[in-house]
Formats: structure tokens, C-alpha cells, sequence
């Protein structure tokens, strides 16, 4: 069996793409342990605030220890400046997070997107040192990020309206997921337009 | 019992070079990964066999034209991409087969003779591979059919619609299979699914996946060689890539 | 009055309930020059009187209004050098805040920062509180802010105040004069004319520093050659 | 020790020129072809394959070779034959090479062979197996046993032990004993037996397969056994899926029951889509970061 | 200075449990952790270079950030401000030429308003930069190549390696199209460059690069810090001449209702008109 | 285990790098005179360029004693070929090919001949072999350390127009870079011109000129 390293042990994948005054953020549902699936019900989307999401891949314990500490210094952040934090500073947050682990890291690879207050959409990708990669088109994240970039360089265009997005996001997803072995079993999609956020359930491959 | 060798005779050893193998283990290896992307597509009265051009070792680009893929009979094309010395001793040994198939035959060789000749002689290298992902395409030459081969690198293959291999095939395959075999479409009946497209639409494809492979890969790239299989004959088209 | 223990330790309250110590360190700000600020609608002034310690110092080595960060700057009343040194704190705070979350720090976040430092200082073992008052200036995304900041480690934010010597007076002065929709050159204008309330000798630009923040969010010291045009409008 | 056999129709050399005696080159004015140099044999138990494998042990990692290592297959005996069932992927690593591998050879109308481990080694032996029993008909004029078939192959890949080969495989069959099963792996282990399941789902396949397997089941509540225990191991086993084929060995030969999808269809039908969030409930996909936790919202 | 002892210093409290977790799933326990993973952090191959001219510096980057062979930023900056008189490209590991220049900024900031001067001197930024480098024994893997104008020194530039040496040529290149870059600075450099011989020579050099290396690509970024270090031109894609070729004329256009979908809700943002609560 | 005699894996005496390019009206080759033993430069004057027949010259760059090796075995099969006596002669691409055969049969008996030549030929060929036997032809060609340092500055000046006098002082520029920036090169080098039509000319052995260490005086200590 090919080895599974922390970064791919628990699988997930992630991948986000922005759209005219919207963005769209995709994550499969598996939660394994090597080859071994134990659940279909995993959550990598993590809500900061009503218009920013932070997607998270890698080692589960890792996700999950990194959304909280970025739930907690996000409440500081609200307490303290009583205002929300805007995408671009929640990515400094969590770069900084991750930065400081730069010699003993968390192994994960954080997403994050939202919409600023005039709904322009936010898209960024990290390692998991940190660095912070904005975009205006689309990211992937997670064990099957090569496949994810291949379909989104061939189905994203620039300009889509919330369906739309919805559509090619999903497809990307799907496409992607279906060669790999160690996501997928489910997906969801968010799409934060300037409605609000439509949450979608897809169908997906369960094997 | 004394029962038949079949297969290793042409990947054994002497004594001597087994020895060298074992006391150069960790010093050299007689691999190079020279990158690259090969495809092959198949329609209903076509097939395509694709490629980029480009030759890369580590960073560097020693070649920007160099073909991975060569034309076997009037119905049948190979590509393969993984290390060049070693696709250039493969084609060689095909062609030369071929050749003297031709000789004693007096006829082309089959496609799916041609798919079980590529798996055996993949395979005669078992215990020293042959560092080649090989896609085969072609027509049948009685009905006109296109299929394709896709291959591992010591011989295991399946006859199917589209397949991708080398550097860029995980970023490539999950974008066919989408566009053609339309398997993420989960509610639409299977029969609805499968797209068919025309050679014109297939070219398109490729000439498309192609360049986003060359996008977000960094060992693809240069030029796309395209050759189009159809009953009249097989096609050559070459494209511009990104050269970065 | 005469409560011993408690007026050796800053950290034990007299018998009336204060910290005596505290009460010193407030003097200190009292006896220093006057300093003022006002949040104008699209920015902020302060000001204060720079008064030399003998006639033969250098004035252009000693510098009263600081920035803090390129849209925050301070002044102070009291002692210049728990003012210095206040102001790298603030500095490096600003910096470290920057590092966490790439955007300047807004005003609110580092009067917060001052404060708390202030605060730490009257309830540590074997220090003194800081004896100097703070005006800190700034305009971030919720517009220009003025703050003021104590040696108690209590801040305020203002439209207008004064803080020193002449402090009283210049309250009275600009709580008449103030009002909300007041542009930032006559804000500038009014510093000016409140400091030149009770100040001794003749106002020049060498005895007086002004720092501005405006609507382009850069705070900035005027130059003396800014200072005495400034003085020549007022006159 | 060494057999000799012209399998392919012709052999060449493991290298196509030596500094000695070049063969031919594409140039068609160059040299003359020889193809056909000198052939050497691999020693018996020579161990020189496990340290080449060393040396290729990055490039094999994964992308050199199509395993099978996360396969599902399983063949049990019952009343009425036997049932073989398989998934049908082939990964490359964690990346699918492809959902459609068929894993069970027909390799003559009366015998079946599974496929677990490398691709290439079950389907070319396997294949070579199909040649042999041919010979063994034409030579004693009658089928060959399940036992020999099984017996051909365990001793061919014995061979090569220990040089890298990698099969778990089970034949399956009919002959005149009646159905017979045989589990053949490239350790050289052959066994007889009536339910196997081979494969890194195979654990989740045996799960099923022993709690409701019966003797005396008929031939479609078996396929439906079968076809259960596959479809629980793709589910679970991240390797393992594709779709469920099916087979059933006769009397009168094998036949191919049935071919399902098994991440849709099956899923479908066994356990049923249901949305993993319940959509009305907001809170269930947070992590509890409502904005209820700091602020007192007056609409 | 009050900052280095502000910043915590790295956290190593997750070191014994990832050496652990890598030995379990790699046969050899590997000093760093980028060389057993599955994706290596991201990397900026890079070409980067700079050049002195008679009144300034110029420096150049390209473009791309990959992770492994794959391309994970195709328009990432890499020249990256240190102070208003100061810029500096960066190679190796992005996540280390990003906080550390960062870092470094900070830290320039603070020196600037100690000193109460409008310019640093380059040559502070590159001392800061090879004491932190020197001190993290190259295990910070950032190659830079910094440059810019002082009033101390005019026109600076040098290059400061992963651990902590530093050069300083007329001209330099660093990251793995370097030499791609050097050679075109070694045929075409001559003494007495003006700004748009400067600026163009930069260009060939990280477009030999490009064209050349493959962990460089996409597009060349300038930037020209010239008049005594109080005036910058930052080019970002100063040349962008590697495009996508071809993209398929119609599109891929999926119809609506393409995806099976098993659940859909449409959760609508909170208005926030005032918050009443405090600490 | 008795231990047979290995061959190159690590190679001892090398030459560096090795340079062509085509031109409109044939094509040009050109190498230093250094074999490096290590770091030290100890053979100065050999030449790494080759004819083993008229209107072919190889070019190698590598283990010196290897490439030796190959251009006996060039001469032998050209000689072979003499001895035929049936009007037939090899062609430049057919020696091309053939070493690459010869390389990678070497190879793949783990035993590599550890070099990377340039083959030039009259009917303007230019071809490239590596250790492993990867073979190409192609409009530059630049091997070893060359392939990073003199590739990127071919390419940008080649055009299909070139004479081969341009050549030469495009691959002299190019040797210098390499002068500058290679360890193991040297500045004596010697240049192979093959016309069209097969004719051969390889220099002597000379010392390149206009070398430029303007730099060395803007260079500062840090």
C-alpha cells in the first residue's frame, strides 16, 4: 500500500472559486483513517462569520484544533474591536497561526473565502506553513488538489453568477473526487452571494 | 515439473549485471523522469493520440520538440511519456516488431494484437520496468472504430474511451471523464451520459485540457502533437503550448 | 492625610480608597506643559507648547509629537521620558498587531494597548506609575479619533480636550468654541488659539508642535515653516 | 532449472544495443537490425529482485505500477457452484487508474481467476494459465481439474519468489469433482477452500460473507450474498470500489450474473442518498461560532 | 529590537509528535518535515535578480509558486517591501521569504521612526536579515535578494542567503533559474548602465528564466527604486508574455441542474444593526 | 561476493560542458580543453571534440576515459563500415542513433558510459545524447552544467537565419559565461565547424578573448 502521510491520513479535499459578487466554497464528506472509511458526515467547512468560511484539509485533529484557536481569537477579535474581521485579515490570522509552527506544523491546508461588505469575494489558499495565496479565480486544497486544479482550470471562467458558480463547482469537485481514493463519499457546497449563503448537498460517489 | 519461462528472458540478468545492481543501488539510478503528458481519446469512427513535446530533467528543458509519440501502422498510434531513452528503445522495439510482422504476415498488425504485444513486451521488463505510460489509440480496420489502451508501465492494460497518462494525468483525467463519460451527472440515466463527440469537438477537447494542463503543470508544456486516426488515414496537428 | 504605608506603596490604597501614588503621577501631568487635541469631522489635531529647558537647547532635538503608526500619532503632558518610552511600547505594538493581521491597528485597539500598559504599571510591585497623560490621534476606517490616556490606565475618547498645565482654561476655551462639523483647518486654527490661552512669552514655531491626521489618514508633525504659516493665519 | 519456451515469438535483450553489437537504430540507412541477441536466464532464487527494487523503489512508489492492492474479490462454494464477485478499481497510489478494471479472468469457459495485487501479474499469468489449460486439454483430451489449474499457477509463480511479483488470486471452477476453489497467491501459498474473500477490503467482505452465508442459499440469494459483501468493502475500503461484477460457476461453465455500479446504484438501493446536514437546523455544519456567542442581535 | 523579543519565537510544542507521526509513515526519519510529505510546503523556484544602475537599483521576479510539479500560484509576488526605500525578492520556501521579509519590515519600521529618519539604510535591512537568517542555521529557507537607496550609501544591493551570508555584486540572481538569469547578466552587464538599460537587462535576465527553468513562469515583475530612495516604480507585470494559448471557443457550460443535489437551504444573513453588548 | 570490475558511476577525470548550435549554413560545435581530475583543473590541453569520419565530428562532455571509449567505438564502426566497401556510409543521424544505443544499452546494464554528447554532421545535423541514451536533435544543444548556463542564452539569440560565423561568436560568448561561472571550465577551448556539404574544420586549441572582470572591481566586501 502506498504510504499514507499525515496530510492525506484522515483524506478531504477542498476547493473554492469565486464568481461575480460571489463565491462558492466546496468540501467533500469523508472522514477516514488511511484506506479504512469511518464516516460520511465530516465537516471541513468551518464558519467564521456570516460571510467568510474557512475550509480545512489535512490531519483531522490538526483541522479541528486550528478551527477552534481561529474561533477563539476570531471572538477576541469581535469582542475587541466590535466589528467583524474582514477575509483578508482572518487569512493573516491564520497565516500567523501557522507560521509559528513553522518547524513543527499543523498539517493542514486551510481555504478560505467570503465576501466583503460590497459582496466582492474572497479567495485564498495556504500551505501549511502559511503562506497566504490570493486569488481571483479558483484554489484547491486537500488529497486530490492536482485533480481539483486540472478541472478548475478547464470548467471555471471568470464572470459566473451564483448557479452557475454552483454548477462548475460542484462539477470540479465531483470530477475530481471520482479519481481519488481517499476522498469524497459525499460533498457539500456553499455558495456566499450577496442573498446569503446557499448550502447544497450533493450526491456523490459513496464508495 | 519442468514447466515454460515464459516472459523473463528479456528482463533477466547475468550474474555480472546483478552485481552491479546491487553495488550501485545507492549511488545511481538508471532512471530520470523526462515529464510530460499523453493522451488518447476514442470516438465512433475515430481516435485521437495526443502529446506535448517538451523534455524536461529536473528544472531544465534540454528539448522543447521532442515527439513521444510514433505512429505504429496506418490504424494504430503509441504515446508514451515517463523517461525518454526508455520510450525510445520501446517505440524501436515496436516498429521493428511491427516490421517483421508485416514481413511474415503480409498485413498490418490489429490494434488489439497490437494493445497485447504493447502489455507482453512491457511485461518481459517486469523486474526492471520500463519507465513508460504508454496510451495506444487507433481505429479498427474492418468497422472503423476507434478505441484506446491505456497502459501501467509494466503492461497492464484496458481498453477504454479516453485515457491520460504521465505528468499531467491527474489533472487531466478527472476533465474527461467529466466531459465524456459525463459520470458526475448522477441523476441522468446512463444511456443520457456518455457524450459523443465529433472528431472536430475531440480536437477541440484536447487542443483544451492540453493547455490547462500546461497551466498548472510545470513539466508539460511547448507544443501539442495531435495525431487523428480515421479511416483515411492518420492526421498530424501540432499546436502551441505555453513555453514557461 | 498622612497615611505612611500607603504613600510609600503605590500598590496599597489609603484609607479613603485611592492610590496615592497615583494621585502624585496626576500631579506630574499637571505640572507639565499644556498639551490639547481636537477630532475635527475629517480629522484630528493636537497640540502642545514646547517649552525648553534653558535658552541654550538645541529645539529641534526635542521632539513632543510622535507617530505612532502612519494614521495614529500621540503628545503628552507630564514627564518626556515615560512618554518615550511609552511611545516604542506603542510602536511595537502597532507593529505586532500588523504582523497578525496585515492591517494598521485602529486607534480604539492601541489606546486599548497604552492603557493596559498604564494600567500594569499601578499595580505591579517595584515600579511607578507613569507620570505623563497621553493624547493619541488617529483616523482609521471609523474616522478620526482622539483619545486620551492616563496614568491610572484610564482613556477616554474626545471631541476636544487639554491636558497639563493650563489644562482648565483650555477646556473652558474649546468647549466653547467646538463644534461637530468642525473642518480640520479650523480645528488646527482653534489649537492654536486655545494654546495662545495662558501661554507664556510669544507663541513661535519653535516653541509649539502641532501633529495632524486627515482624511487621507496619514498623521503627520507640521513642519516649523507649516507652524508659522499657520500662526501668521491665526494673527 | 531453467525451462526454456519460446513464449513471445521472438526475445530480445534486455537492453536493444551494447557497446559490442548495437541493434538497430530508427534510421533506416544505419546499421543492420538484430534483434535477436544473446537471451540469459534468470537463476532460480537468484535474489536480485528485491534490491532492484530498491533501487526502484521511488519511482514504483506509485506511479510506475497499477496495483490492485485495494481490491475487493471474494468466490465462495454453495449449493448450486460457485459465487465470484469483485469490484473494479485499480489505484495508482491514492489516485484511481481506473474504476472499470475487470478483476475476474474467464480464463476458459469452465475456470475463473481473480485478480488482487498487480495488475499486469495476475492478468498476464492468468492469461498464460488460459494457454496452459488449452495445452493440457489438446494433450490429455479432457479439461483440466480446477486442482491442477491452480496447482500450474502456484508452482509458476513459486518461481519467482521473493523477486517482487504480487497476486492474490482464486481460482475457480467446475470439474469433474464438482465446483472447487482454490486460493493462489504469489508467495506460492495454494489453498483449498470454500469461501475467500483477497483484497484490503476483504475484512469488510468476510464481515458479511460469514454472518449470512448459508450451504444451501439459491443461486440469486447467493449473487445477492455476493454482491452485499462486495458492496460493504467498497463503501469502507478507500481502495476498493467501482462496480460490483458478478459471476456464477456451473456445471456447464460460468456465467456473468451481473455488473452494478456500486458507489450510486448499489448505494442507492442498500443504504439510500440522504442529505449528511439536515437542512433546516443552521447550526449543524458550524462549529458553533455563532454570531450568538458575542453579540446581542437587535433586528 | 523591542519586537524580536515581542515576536514569541516559533512554537515547537507539535515537534515531538510530527517526528513521530513521519517516522510512522516514512521508513527514514527525516531532519525536515518538507521532505516526507505528501505536498511539499509551496516553493517559489523563482527566478529573481537585480541590477545597479548609475542612480538606483532594479530588481526582478517572476511569477510562479509551486507545490511539488504543480503550479499553485500562477501570478504570486515576490518582491516585497521591506521600507519605502527598500524592496526585496525572495526564493525558496514562501512561506519563509514571506514572514521573514515581513518580519524584517516590521523591524525597519521600528528603526525608522527610532532614528526619526525618513530612509533606513539598506545596509541595516540586510544586516537584520543575515543575523535572523545566520541564527535559524539555514533551516529558514529564504534566498533574497534585497536592494535599495540610502542616503549613506546611494544604490545598494546584495544578496543574503538561507544561512545568513551575504554578497554584494552590481548585479545578482538567486533561486533555481539563477543561472539562467546570471548568464544573460554576464554576457550583456557592462559598467555604466542607465535606468532603462538596467530595467531591461532585468527583464532579459528573469526571462531567460522563465523561458528556461521550470520552477519559474508566468510573468516578470519590476521594481525600480531610484532619486536617492524617495521615488519607486513597482512593475507589477511589467511583461506578461506566457498566456494560456487556447481555450476551448464555447466554453464547458453546464446547465443548470446538472448536479444531483440531495438538500438545499438558503441561510440569509443576520443584519447587524446595532450590537449592545460589550466585554 | 566477488566484486566485478565496475565501470563509471561516479565519474573521476571530466570534461565540462559542450556546445552546439545549428546554423543556416551548417553547424557549430565548441568545448574548453579541460579535463578536471576533481577540483583540479590537471589536463589542460586535451581536446574533447572528435571526427571519426569526414563530415561527422562528436563532442563529449563527462568521464574523459568513457569518452575515450566512445570514440574508439566510433571509429571502429566507421571503419567496419570502410571495410564493407558496399558504397554505403553512415550518416550523421545514423551515428546519432547508434550511440544512443550504445548509451543506453550501458544503462540498462547498470553500468553507464558517463557522458552527454553533441554529434554534428554535414546536412546541417545537430543531435544530443545523454547517459542514459535520451537522444534529440535539435536547432542548440548544450550539455552539463551548459544546459542552465549557455541553453538560455543560445536560445534567445538563435534565429533560422544564423550563419555559422555568428555561431561561432554566439557559442564564444557563450564559453565565456561559462569561463565566468563554471568551475571546471577553462578559458582555452576549441571550436568544430561542420558546412552542409560535410566540410570539417576544428580549431586549434585557443584562448578566448575580450574576458571582462569589470565586476570583480564593483564587487565590495560585505
Amino acid at each position: 500500500m502506498s504510504q499514507v502521510n499525515p496530510l492525506h491520513y484522515n483524506g478531504g479535499a477542498v476547493f473554492a472559486a469565486t464568481g461575480n459578487q460571489c463565491v462558492a466554497i466546496a468540501a467533500d464528506r469523508r472522514f477516514g483513517q488511511a484506506q479504512l472509511t469511518l464516516a460520511c458526515d465530516a465537516n471541513r467547512l468551518f464558519r467564521v462569520h456570516d460571510r467568510l468560511v474557512l475550509g480545512l484539509t489535512g490531519l483531522a485533529t490538526d483541522c479541528l484544533t486550528l478551527a477552534e484557536r481561529v474561533r477563539m481569537r476570531t471572538n477576541l477579535y469581535r469582542l475587541g474591536e466590535k466589528r467583524e474581521p474582514k477575509p483578508a485579515t482572518i487569512s493573516a490570522l491564520v497565516s500567523a497561526l501557522l507560521y509559528e509552527r513553522r518547524f513543527a506544523p499543523y498539517f493542514v491546508e486551510p481555504v478560505i473565502v467570503g465576501l466583503s461588505g460590497d459582496n466582492k469575494p474572497y479567495c485564498c489558499s495556504m500551505d501549511l506553513l502559511g503562506t497566504p495565496m490570493e486569488t481571483d479565480e479558483f484554489v484547491a486544497a486537500g488529497t486530490c488538489a492536482e485533480s481539483l486544479y486540472g478541472t478548475g482550470e478547464t470548467f471555471w471562467r471568470p464572470g459566473l453568477d451564483p448557479e452557475d458558480l454552483f454548477e462548475v463547482t460542484a462539477q470540479c469537485m465531483l470530477a475530481a473526487l471520482d479519481r481519488d481514493c481517499l476522498s469524497g463519499w459525499g460533498a457539500v457546497v456553499y455558495v456566499l452571494h450577496s442573498e446569503g449563503v446557499t448550502v447544497r448537498e450533493l450526491k456523490a460517489r459513496m464508495d | 515439473m519442468s514447466h515454460p519461462d515464459p516472459g523473463f528472458v528479456s528482463m533477466s540478468f547475468d550474474s555480472d549485471t546483478q552485481r552491479k545492481i546491487v553495488s550501485h543501488q545507492r549511488t545511481w539510478s538508471p532512471y530520470v523522469d523526462n515529464g510530460g503528458t499523453v493522451l488518447a481519446l476514442a470516438g465512433r469512427d475515430y481516435a485521437i493520440v495526443a502529446a506535448d513535446t517538451r523534455l524536461s530533467v529536473g528544472f531544465s528543458i534540454p528539448s522543447r520538440n521532442f515527439t513521444k509519440i510514433v505512429q505504429l501502422t496506418d490504424q494504430a498510434v503509441l504515446a508514451s511519456a515517463g523517461m525518454g531513452a526508455d520510450r525510445q528503445y520501446l517505440h524501436k522495439i515496436l516498429r521493428s516488431r511491427l516490421e517483421i510482422y508485416r514481413y511474415q504476415h503480409q498485413k498490418e498488425m490489429s490494434l488489439g494484437a497490437i494493445a497485447q504485444l504493447l502489455s507482453n513486451t512491457l511485461y518481459s521488463r517486469r523486474f526492471f520496468p520500463i519507465y513508460a505510460f504508454n496510451v495506444l489509440g487507433g481505429i479498427d480496420a474492418n468497422t472503423g472504430e476507434g478505441f484506446v489502451f491505456g497502459y501501467d508501465a509494466i503492461g497492464s492494460f484496458e481498453k477504454v474511451k479516453v485515457v491520460c497518462s504521465g505528468s499531467g494525468q491527474t489533472l487531466v483525467q478527472p476533465v474527461l471523464d467529466q466531459q465524456l463519460a459525463g459520470r458526475q451527472k448522477y441523476d441522468v440515466p446512463d444511456d443520457q451520459r456518455m457524450a459523443s463527440l465529433s472528431l472536430a469537438e475531440a480536437i477541440e477537447l484536447t487542443r483544451d485540457v492540453f493547455n490547462s494542463a500546461a497551466e498548472r503543470d510545470i513539466l508539460t508544456g511547448d507544443a501539442l502533437e495531435l495525431y487523428a486516426v480515421t479511416a483515411s488515414g492518420v492526421r498530424c496537428e501540432r499546436f502551441e503550448l505555453r513555453r514557461d | 492625610m498622612a497615611d505612611s504605608a500607603s504613600s510609600f506603596s503605590l500598590t496599597v490604597f489609603s484609607s479613603s480608597g485611592k492610590l496615592n501614588q497615583l494621585e502624585y503621577a496626576l500631579k506630574a501631568v499637571q505640572a507639565g506643559a499644556t498639551a490639547l487635541g481636537i477630532r475635527a469631522k475629517n480629522g484630528c489635531v493636537i497640540a502642545t507648547e514646547k517649552r525648553l529647558p534653558s535658552a541654550l537647547a538645541d529645539a529641534r532635538t526635542i521632539r513632543k509629537v510622535e507617530a505612532i503608526t502612519a494614521e495614529i500619532g500621540a503628545v503628552y503632558a507630564g514627564m518626556g521620558p515615560d512618554y518615550r518610552i511609552m511611545v516604542k511600547k506603542a510602536r511595537n505594538a502597532a507593529q505586532k498587531y500588523y504582523q497578525v493581521y496585515r492591517e494598521s491597528i485602529p486607534v480604539h485597539q492601541l489606546v486599548r494597548e497604552v492603557a493596559t500598559v498604564m494600567q500594569e504599571f499601578t499595580q505591579s510591585g517595584g515600579v511607578r506609575p507613569f507620570g505623563m497623560s497621553m493624547l493619541i490621534a488617529g483616523h482609521d476606517e471609523e474616522g478620526p479619533q482622539l483619545a486620551q490616556v492616563d496614568p491610572s490606565g484610564s482613556f477616554f475618547f474626545w471631541k476636544a480636550t487639554a491636558i497639563g498645565k493650563n489644562m482648565v482654561n483650555a477646556k473652558t476655551f474649546l468647549e466653547k468654541r467646538y463644534q461637530d462639523d468642525v473642518e480640520l483647518e479650523d480645528a488646527i486654527h482653534m489649537a492654536i488659539l486655545t494654546l495662545k490661552e495662558g501661554f507664556d512669552g510669544k507663541m513661535m514655531e519653535h516653541n509649539i508642535e502641532i501633529g495632524v491626521v486627515g482624511a487621507e489618514r496619514r498623521f503627520r508633525a507640521l513642519t516649523p515653516a507649516e507652524i508659522r504659516d499657520y500662526l501668521g493665519e491665526v494673527e | 532449472m531453467y525451462a526454456p519456451l519460446e513464449f513471445l515469438d521472438r526475445t530480445f535483450s534486455l537492453c536493444s544495443g551494447s557497446d559490442i553489437c548495437p541493434s538497430s537504430d530508427g534510421d533506416n540507412t544505419a546499421a543492420p537490425m538484430d534483434l535477436s541477441l544473446g537471451r540469459v536466464r534468470v537463476p532460480r532464487g537468484a535474489s536480485i529482485a528485491p534490491r532492484l527494487r530498491d533501487v526502484l523503489r521511488d519511482e514504483q512508489n506509485s506511479s510506475l505500477v497499477k496495483f490492485l492492492h485495494g481490491t475487493t474479490t471474494l468466490a465462495f462454494v454453495f449449493r448450486d457452484g460457485i459465487i465470484v464477485a469483485v469490484d473494479s478499481r485499480a489505484s495508482m497510489g491514492q489516485y484511481i487508474g481506473s474504476g472499470t478494471v475487470k478483476k475476474i479472468i474467464e480464463i476458459n469457459p469452465y475456470l475463473l481467476g481473480t485478480m488482487a495485487g498487480g495488475a499486469a501479474d495476475c492478468s498476464f499469468w492468468e492469461r498464460y494459465l488460459g494457454m496452459r489449460c488449452r495445452l493440457h486439454e489438446l494433450q490429455h483430451r479432457e479439461r483440466i481439474s480446477v486442482a491442477a489449474a491452480s496447482k500450474l499457477l502456484a508452482n509458476i509463480v513459486y518461481e519467482y519468489k521473493g523477486m517482487g511479483l504480487s497476486m492474490g488470486t482464486m481460482i475457480a471452477g467446475w470439474d469433474k469433482t464438482g465446483p472447487q476453489l482454490f486460493y493462489v497467491d504469489s508467495d506460492g501459498v495454494r489453498l483449498r477452500g470454500t469461501r475467500f474473500s483477497v483484497g484490503s477490503g476483504s475484512t469488510f467482505a468476510y464481515g458479511v460473507l460469514d454472518q449470512f452465508y448459508r450451504w444451501d442459499m439459491d443461486a440469486a440469494e447467493a449473487a445477492e450474498l455476493g454482491r452485499r459483501a462486495i458492496f460493504h468493502a467498497t463503501h469502507r475500503d478507500a481502495y476498493s470500489g467501482g462496480y460490483i461484477n458478478v459471476y456464477h460457476v456451473k456445471a456447464d461453465g460460468w456465467v456473468n450474473l451481473s455488473h452494478d455500479d456500486s458507489g450510486i446504484t448499489k448505494y442507492a438501493e442498500y443504504m439510500g442518498f440522504r442529505a449528511q446536514t439536515a437542512p433546516t437546523t443552521a447550526s449543524t455544519v458550524d462549529t458553533g461560532a455563532a454570531s450568538t456567542d458575542t453579540m446581542i442581535i437587535e433586528s | 529590537m523591542l519586537l524580536e523579543q515581542d515576536f514569541q519565537g516559533f512554537s515547537f510544542d507539535l515537534f515531538l509528535r510530527n517526528q513521530q507521526l513521519l517516522r510512522r509513515w516514512s521508513n527514514e526519519s527525516k531532519e525536515r518535515i518538507e521532505n516526507v510529505l505528501a505536498k511539499p510546503p509551496r516553493k517559489t523556484g523563482t527566478t529573481i535578480a537585480g541590477v545597479l544602475f548609475a542612480g538606483g537599483v532594479v530588481l526582478g521576479a517572476d511569477t510562479r509558486a509551486t507545490e511539488g510539479n504543480v503550479v499553485a500560484d500562477k501570478n504570486c509576488s515576490k518582491i516585497h517591501y521591506i521600507a519605502s526605500n527598500i524592496y526585496c525578492c525572495g526564493a525558496g520556501t514562501a512561506a519563509d521569504t514571506e514572514a521573514t521579509t515581513q518580519l524584517i519590515a516590521s523591524q525597519m519600521e521600528l528603526h525608522r521612526q527610532a532614528v526619526d529618519r525618513d530612509l533606513v539604510p539598506v545596509a541595516a535591512a540586510m544586516t537584520r536579515l543575515k543575523h535572523y537568517l545566520f541564527r535559524y542555521q539555514g533551516y529558514i529557507s529564504a534566498a533574497l535578494v534585497l536592494g535599495g537607496v540610502d542616503e549613506l550609501n546611494g544604490p545598494s544591493l546584495y544578496t543574503v542567503y538561507p544561512h545568513g551570508s551575504v554578497d554584494q555584486l552590481p548585479y545578482v540572481s538567486m533561486g533555481s533559474g539563477s543561472l539562467a538569469a546570471m548568464a544573460v547578466f554576464e554576457a550583456r552587464w557592462h559598467e555604466a548602465l542607465t535606468e532603462e538599460e538596467a530595467k531591461c537587462l532585468v527583464y532579459e535576465a528573469i526571462s531567460a528564466g522563465i523561458e528556461n527553468d521550470l520552477g519559474s513562469g508566468s510573468n516578470v515583475d519590476l521594481c525600480v527604486v531610484k532619486n536617492g530612495g524617495r521615488a519607486v516604480d513597482y512593475l507589477r507585470g511589467y511583461a506578461k508574455e506566457n498566456v494560456r494559448v487556447y481555450r476551448k471557443p464555447t466554453g464547458h457550460v453546464f446547465a443548470r441542474g446538472t448536479t444531483a443535489v440531495l438538500a438545499q437551504e438558503l441561510r440569509k444573513y443576520v443584519q447587524v444593526t446595532r450590537v449592545v453588548s460589550d466585554l | 561476493m566477488i566484486e566485478t570490475p565496475t565501470h563509471t558511476t561516479e565519474p573521476i577525470v571530466t570534461g565540462s560542458s559542450v556546445l552546439g548550435v545549428q546554423c543556416v549554413d551548417g553547424v557549430v560545435l565548441a568545448c574548453d580543453t579541460l579535463a578536471s581530475y576533481g577540483s583540479l583543473a590537471r589536463f589542460q590541453r586535451i581536446t574533447r571534440l572528435h571526427q571519426p569520419a569526414p563530415g561527422v565530428v562528436i563532442a563529449g562532455g563527462g568521464e574523459y576515459s568513457d569518452l575515450q571509449q566512445l570514440f574508439r567505438i566510433t571509429d571502429n564502426i566507421f571503419r567496419q563500415e570502410f571495410c564493407q566497401e558496399d558504397g554505403y556510409e553512415l550518416s550523421p543521424r545514423a551515428l546519432h542513433s547508434y550511440l544512443a544505443r550504445v548509451l543506453y544499452g550501458r544503462r540498462s546494464r547498470m553500468d553507464p558510459l558517463y557522458n552527454s554528447l553533441a554529434v554534428a554532421g554535414k546536412g546541417r545535423f545537430l543531435g544530443c545524447i545523454d547517459l542514459y541514451g535520451t537522444a534529440f536533435e535539435s536547432e542548440a544543444v548544450a550539455t552539463g552544467i551548459g544546459a542552465l548556463l549557455a541553453l538560455p542564452l543560445i536560445r534567445k539569440q538563435w534565429h533560422a537565419a544564423l550563419a555559422m560565423d555568428e555561431g561561432v561568436r554566439l557559442l564564444e560568448e557563450c564559453l565565456r559565461v561559462l569561463y565566468y561561472r563554471d568551475c571546471r571550465a577553462l578559458r582555452s577551448v576549441q571550436v568544430a565547424k561542420v558546412s552542409d556539404s560535410g566540410e570539417v574544420l576544428i580549431s586549434e586549441p585557443y584562448e578566448l578573448s575580450n574576458l571582462q572582470w569589470k565586476v570583480a572591481q564593483a564587487a565590495e566586501e560585505v
